[in-house]
């Protein structure tokens, strides 16, 4: 039972809570949300978001297409961001149409009245107001006239309607900061330091957060406004930030250069979900780093090339389409054997698709998508976080084996946030990198025994000139080579190459669960939340169910086939129509079967739960 | 191999490799090699800090011949890698040579930024106005008319004029050369070397097994001194035989017409060479034999910071204002908390 | 849907779509769709022969937008689609919209090869200077300095002059219009129509989200006439609120400078405007303010015939020379023999 | 017993014959190749031909990289270009050098003395001389001084020591034809023809040729020249031509197209070993072809589409490293639902690979190589003459299903030529065709109930007018649509129509053999000619195996699992690392093994043989 502190109202203890904010492009919905996050994490909680954002840039006001939405889900325990909004931040009718069928029955429903008029009701396509007609009747509504009350609140700074109408957001955000009983200063510091040029802005925005604030607190009200204690997550001791997929990938790609005592160069081409890597490591070039903007993909990947041809780790970052556009000159860099980090933001397909929306279906593409014998080394990150050590892990073994290395994410990882233990990044293994430079022996194709890497030897090293391309190439000299045998022996170094990275990385974990049994889920990337919220919860019921996720896709680790053959069925969920599967099938001739769900939406945890359950009896 | 002592002066020979030249006997890419090893020799290259990069065709083998650092990249793409190799170790000396297939055609988009950017190399392309490699079908340079495997009609394009084309893009440096005209050649590229910022020199190439003679109108001993105009900066656009035609600008007009020295037209009348003159840059490129003669030579040059040094200025300056503290800070920047 | 009768004129409104135009409000996009629907009225276009075809962009959602076919094809190609739907099809009346990223950033290539071959059809650049779809990086066209997600401390490469870039690849229509000047527009979209080849029509468009104002410096009420040099073939370049400043050729050179009339210069001394001078197209295409206004209009208009033309009379005359057998013709002509 | 007609010698019966010319770039070795194949054609023989030339266009005379060889093989029963060849003729050092390895023991050789000399010889990089040394004891030497005895022959026809120089294959021709008792007015009448412009060459030639005969057929002679009578063909009745792989395929895309009555728009870019497709295809204008050389392969595919889109079939042809760059447009065509025909002439890869040698690592690329889930149509030909019917099927299902089909052939079957029985065009089925012109109900996205195909509606239809693209489209509408469950419907419809396509298409053959037994060796391209000789052979010593070749790579024949499931073993050869053999894997589970042959190189009749033999006794 709730203890009440002073001045603070008896507040219900939530072991996690989800909430999603819906409103307009131009209400600012993603800012809303990101500060509430910054907020949630500053007290404690574990937590996952979810930002939904239309392709249009700012579609027209109140239209159903222009709505954007951002969930978090906080409190302990937290792998995703949540299957069912427990409250629902509607601020206009459209956000209500489109976003209300997620919400749970009973749940919160916070509604701006003010922006229920007329003319946005019929923008949004309601006939009726659902205010009025009793649609809402399953849950529990509060309605606010948020606008008036905003322009009450911003009145007297003498801002233009418009621009008071922005703050419309914040003083949302106040109230429902005194819902969650959140510190407003660390958000008034943040609006001061944001709007440094504009000081009349940030005045009416804090203005609006403590207006929006004092609302609730105000007795009358106290008991409309349910107030909440969401329970605090036991996380492991250490100093967090939250970090969203696109920032830990580039951080990631800048301490793997570092371990390597290496530069990074970075050719990109703008594309969504991928442009945040680009952003992100523009913004460190002091590290280390330069980026190029490349006329488009293919000269971003060649520009890479030339790069790592010259030294540095060259890395391109795009999306499926882009990634598309980059085949050719990857199998330049997998025939002259250069390091190369390829980073594959996926979005859903095919073709242009819905840029906006999450989707894992550019597997077949990274394992299999190139002209001839071409083979290269695939990993995927399963969350923002493990970006960072998955980024690490390609420079690693780009580096060591002097191949192309495929990292694949996707939308819902680079925008998605969570709170991430900070590395001690003094303690990481270094990555050891040696050029060549004695003249004695040299020649372009000589390979490291062991690793079956060729030398690294760069332009402005005297007397090792050589000349390579994409021509076969001779073992013994590697000079330009037609002949039959040799063809046939380079193909196969080719392939032993990157077959015995396999014995260069861990063996497959289980990721919870029994190392055999009745059913192993396997999984990999972003489905790493919903499958092991799943799995926790199906365990503690009784279900024979361990968890697998992959990091190495190709090439796989070296346990995996003896894994898998300790269990009864292996059931793989993917976001596509079935890409690891033919894998796993191929290499394994394992019968496992496909959980597929191609809708540009993340998997909720209840439909893997209910895939395993149709499956097993306890 | 053996490590090469800085002092030691290199002679054309020394940029020779220990590979048989693969091209078909009498092409003009032999000519061209002549000209680039003998240039290296005396611009004083050293062979370590030198690159060739190349796309695909048979101008595009150019770097397996040249003693130096040597990539023969992908079809059309050489700008685009040899920018990642600039602006990675700008001490590099970096040339591009490229066909008119490769550099025009599929490389399009990629010869005009690197043009635009103005990152410091020499883009060579040996224009034969046909795809040599892949069997002789007709190029984005080939005349209108051209009968190939794939026009047995001939072709029906307008060809693109490759320093038209360089113009339009924002090159800064644009130049002619024709393969067997070593002299010029050679001071061309050496001008092209010179020259801070991304040189573009049109080389005219001879074809001999499938476009053989193409260049004849203007290149035959014969008619060369009638139908070539030896272009140099400040000095009045006079050519022929006689040194007797010279370049006019109709009064009042933005037209140029050749005019013969003596009837009615005196020295003063002929029109002064400036290589900083986009306008008339873009008349040069589109003089042509029988009506006007070929340019030869530099016929813009406008020089202007190159990218690769904006870069490396932006960078430092960076540096300056924010210096990077260790990685363990910059994750830490921003918002963080503690759980103890 | 209805079958159209021919006859019927059609009104801007009817080339309006039932889809709702997804661009922010106050995009210059907005304006460029009511000229665009204005001049398809104004030519009497028909609903079925028009084709809108367009990459991938802001601007490119514009076939969305017009009720006539419409294919929105992928980032920077659209010129190779419309180029193919052309060749097949030679009746329809194709146009591509792009913007500055689709047809100068990956797209070049394709453009410059559209404009070179001369295809029939209209290809319109909105040029808002920024990446507008991918949320505001820089782009080839912005400004030296653009601070961008992707350039936090400014770019530092040289923008492409979309017009220059134009002429450059050889094409036969170059032209400017302002999202926002609609008459103007309407009448260079209308020139561009009549023009048989391919027409290519910068469109300054503002990006009120991204890239707000970066046209002030001309489009300003204020300023527009002083900034501004509106061009008419065969009239003297003047512009100026007073009408009295004017484009001068500087005597003996090739330079253009701008003089006011009255002090030292009368009408005569004006340059007329030759829009089927290259030179003169160049150096308008490079002119801009502060120091020279921004020519507004056709730039060069200097027909040739068009690709699909050619194309489609070369097989006429081949089926004349040459007539087709029947199949089993075709594939026993040559060395047969028969088994029995 | 051989009988002796009058004038005619005692000929050496033959079942059939191997014989490969080889000399410079410049000696017009292919030219020679190709009229002995007339002429082999013409004398009623089966015949397979593989012409093996460099990636040079004319490398420096006499180097060994600037060999030029063609083989042919005939006889009856010939279905493969032949093993090891019974007579090789070398033109200079550089050949002998290059080919001899190749020559059976006890073969035949032919060589022109006045080409070894002392620089040649080096060029070659012989130290000695071969002829001298012994080092061709082991085969039957004619040595001749061609070069000397062509000069001879042509010394008055007024020609330059050069361009006399040039008949020196004609000669040889002249001589060869002899042994194989072959008229030569066809020839001379080609001669004739092909220098109607020079007369004065045509003269010098047919000199050359028939003094080459003349000097065999000298009775003196005629014991050291062995002469053959070579089995004719039992080849089905019917007239004949002989086609290559890149004629064949262009008549079957042009048969393709009439028999749909539509136009055939091509765009291309040229590329080793695909151009010939361009080139056949330009040369058929008439034939409502059009052909547009696009200026990459990017504008090649994207014109080809846009072609289709206004109402032609688009086709676009290349290999590998072009076709790697066509993929993000192909995803278009397949999100729009447009027909296409992608045509990809393998070549050795990665990237660059060996432009001029044979293989198949394309086949990954085919089926999985794009972004998103985006299932096609995946076809392979077999032979030249079946590139013919291949092309027609192609075009079928991509007009019947609105969807894109790759066409898998390769370098061998696009150079190499055979007698192909010339069908009637008239007998084959036509392929129904009806564009969509009625206003009532339409939407670009209406589909077909059966084949799932939607309706084709062409710019120009007065009341169709409509936009389509590559964003998500609603099923109902076509719209744009960025729904859930839109996007996994629209998946679904996609791939459901493309796996529909296998009850379209025939149940899969046995080419030889049992439907079921101790090992099935499943093939699919040009790999058919070594697997069918292999197995021809092998059952007649008593092996129990089967040949299976696939022409139908996706979507798979429906019986095919069944099929494989009646084999105890399953082998298949490729000329990649094992490519169909992952499909097969997967989609399966069969344990099928692979013999992979990565050499740029076809099979040799004998590695099939052998691979079976290890694993089967009889
Ligand atoms: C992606 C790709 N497309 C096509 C080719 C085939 N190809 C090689 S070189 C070439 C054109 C060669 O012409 P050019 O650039 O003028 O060089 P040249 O041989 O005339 O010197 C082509 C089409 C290729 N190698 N790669
Ligand atoms: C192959 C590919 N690369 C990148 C993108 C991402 N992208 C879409 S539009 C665009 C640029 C848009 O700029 P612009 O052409 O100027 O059009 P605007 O949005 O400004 O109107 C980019 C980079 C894409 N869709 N496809
Ligand atoms: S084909 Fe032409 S360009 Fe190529 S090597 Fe031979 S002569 Fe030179
Ligand atoms: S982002 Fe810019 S260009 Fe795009 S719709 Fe908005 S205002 Fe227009
Ligand atoms: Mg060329
Ligand atoms: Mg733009």
């Amino acid at each position: 039972m709730p203890d009440t502190v002073s001045s603070e109202p008896a507040r219900l203890d939530l072991e996690s809570a989800v909430v999603r904010f819906a409103g307009d492009s131009g209400d600012g919905m993603q800012l809303t949300g990101s500060q509430f996050t910054q907020s949630t994490a500053l007290s404690g909680h574990d937590l996952a978001t979810f930002p939904d954002f239309p392709a249009e840039i700012r579609a027209p006001a109140g239209t159903t297409f222009g709505v954007s939405a951002f969930q978090i889900h906080f409190g302990t325990k937290v792998k995703t961001s949540g299957d069912a909004p427990d409250m629902l931040v509607a601020m206009n009718p459209a956000a209500l149409k489109v976003e209300l069928k997620d919400l749970r029955p009973g749940g919160l429903l916070l509604i701006d009245e003010g922006a229920f008029t007329e003319r946005n009701l019929r923008r949004a396509g309601y006939d009726g107001n659902p205010l009025e007609d009793g649609s809402l009747d399953h849950y529990r509504v509060l309605k606010v006239d948020i606008s008036r009350l905003t322009f009450e609140a911003v009145k007297d700074t003498g801002l233009s309607q418009k621009e008071a109408m922005r703050c419309k957001n914040l003083w949302t955000l106040g109230l429902v900061y005194w819902m969650y009983g959140r510190d407003r200063q660390p958000t008034i510091d943040w609006l001061n330091h944001k709007f440094a040029k504009r000081p009349d802005i940030a005045e009416a925005n804090t203005l609006a957060l403590n207006a929006g604030h004092a609302f609730a607190e105000t007795a009358e009200l106290a008991d409309d406004f349910p107030s909440y204690r969401v329970r605090r997550a036991g996380l492991p001791v250490g100093t967090y930030r939250t970090v969203t997929g696109g920032e830990a990938l580039a951080f990631g790609l800048v301490a793997g250069c570092r371990l390597a005592g290496i530069e990074l160069f970075l050719g990109s081409y703008p594309i969504t979900p991928a442009s945040p890597v680009l952003h992100a490591l523009s913004n460190l070039k002091q590290y280390g780093v330069k980026t190029f903007q490349a006329e488009d993909e293919i000269a971003a990947v060649c520009s890479a090339i030339g790069a790592s041809y010259a030294g540095a780790l060259g890395v391109t970052s795009s999306s499926g389409p882009g990634i598309a556009l980059k085949g050719e000159a990857i199998g330049l860099a997998i025939s002259t054997e250069l390091p190369l980090v390829i980073v594959n933001s996926q979005r859903a397909g095919p073709s242009t698709g819905m840029p906006t929306k999450t989707e894992q279906s550019d597997l077949y593409q990274a394992v299999y998508g190139r002209n001839g014998d071409a083979p290269l080394v695939v990993l995927a990150a399963r969350s923002p976080s493990d970006c960072f050590e998955t980024a690490i892990e390609s420079v690693r073994l780009a580096i060591k084996y002097m191949a192309p290395v495929i990292l694949l994410t996707d939308g819902y990882i680079a925008n998605a946030a969570e709170p991430w233990l900070l590395p001690d990044v003094d303690r990481v293994a270094k990555i050891p990198l040696a050029f060549r430079t004695d003249p004695e022996g040299f020649h372009p194709f000589l390979r490291d025994p062991e690793t079956l890497a060729r030398a690294w030897a760069l332009p402005g090293t005297p007397g090792l000139e050589h000349r390579i391309g994409g021509l076969e190439k001779d073992y013994d000299s590697g000079h330009i080579s037609y002949d039959a045998e040799n063809h046939q022996r380079m193909t196969d170094v080719r392939a032993a190459k990157i077959d015995g990275i396999a014995n260069d990385i861990p063996e497959q974990d289980v990721a919870e669960g029994a190392d055999s049994g009745k059913l192993a889920i396997v999984g990999w990337g972003s489905t790493f939340g919903p499958i092991s919220s799943a799995v926790s919860r199906l365990r503690d019921e009784g279900y024979d169910v361990s968890h697998i996720h992959l990091r190495h896709i190709w090439p796989m680790p070296r346990n995996l086939k003896a894994l898998l053959g300790g269990f009864e069925t292996v059931l793989v969920p993917e976001m596509n129509t079935g890409q690891l599967l033919t894998v796993l099938r191929s290499e394994f001739l394992v019968d496992a079967k496909g959980l597929n769900k191609v809708t540009g939406q993340p998997f909720l945890v209840s439909e893997i739960e209910s895939a395993v359950r149709s499956r097993l009896e306890k | 191999m053996n490590v090469v002592a800085p002092a030691e002066p290199l002679k054309p020979k020394d940029f020779a490799t220990d590979q048989e030249v693969r091209w078909c006997p009498g092409c003009g890419d032999y000519a061209i090699l002549k000209a680039v090893q003998r240039t290296l020799a005396d611009i004083g290259a050293r062979k370590e800090n030198t690159v060739f990069v190349s796309g695909i065709g048979c101008a595009a083998r150019f770097p397996y011949y040249v003693e130096s650092y040597g990539f023969h990249t992908i079809h059309g793409r050489a700008p685009a890698f040899a920018t990642g190799i600039k602006l990675t170790n700008p001490k590099l000396d970096v040339w591009v040579v490229t066909g008119d297939g490769d550099a025009l055609s599929i490389g399009g988009n990629h010869l005009l930024h690197a043009l635009r950017r103005n990152v410091d190399m020499q883009i060579l392309l040996f224009n034969n106005e046909i795809y040599g490699l892949t069997k002789g079908q007709y190029s984005p340079t080939s005349r209108k008319g051209t009968r190939s495997p794939s026009t047995p009609q001939g072709s029906i394009e307008a060809p693109v004029l490759a320093t038209a084309f360089a113009l339009g893009s924002g090159a800064r440096f644009v130049a002619h050369g024709v393969d067997t005209q070593q002299k010029q050649l050679v001071d061309v590229l050496t001008r092209a070397h010179a020259h801070k910022g991304t040189s573009f020199v049109e080389i005219f190439q001879n074809c001999i097994v499938y476009n053989d003679g193409v260049y004849d109108d203007f290149t035959e001993k014969s008619v060369a001194q009638d139908r070539q105009i030896l272009l140099e900066h400040g000095k009045p656009l006079i050519f022929g035989k006689e040194k007797n035609k010279g370049l006019h600008v109709k009064p009042g007009t933005f037209e140029l017409e050749v005019v013969t020295l003596g009837d009615g037209f005196g020295e003063s009348d002929i029109l002064i060479h400036d290589e900083t003159n986009m306008g008339l840059a873009m008349m040069l490129a589109h003089m042509a034999p029988p009506l006007m003669p070929m340019p030869i030579g530099v016929l813009y040059c406008n020089p202007a910071p190159s990218y690769e040094q904006s870069v490396t200025d932006q960078i430092e300056q960076l540096k300056k204002d924010a210096p990077s503290g260790s990685l363990n800070d910059l994750l830490r920047r921003g918002y963080t908390w503690t759980v103890s």
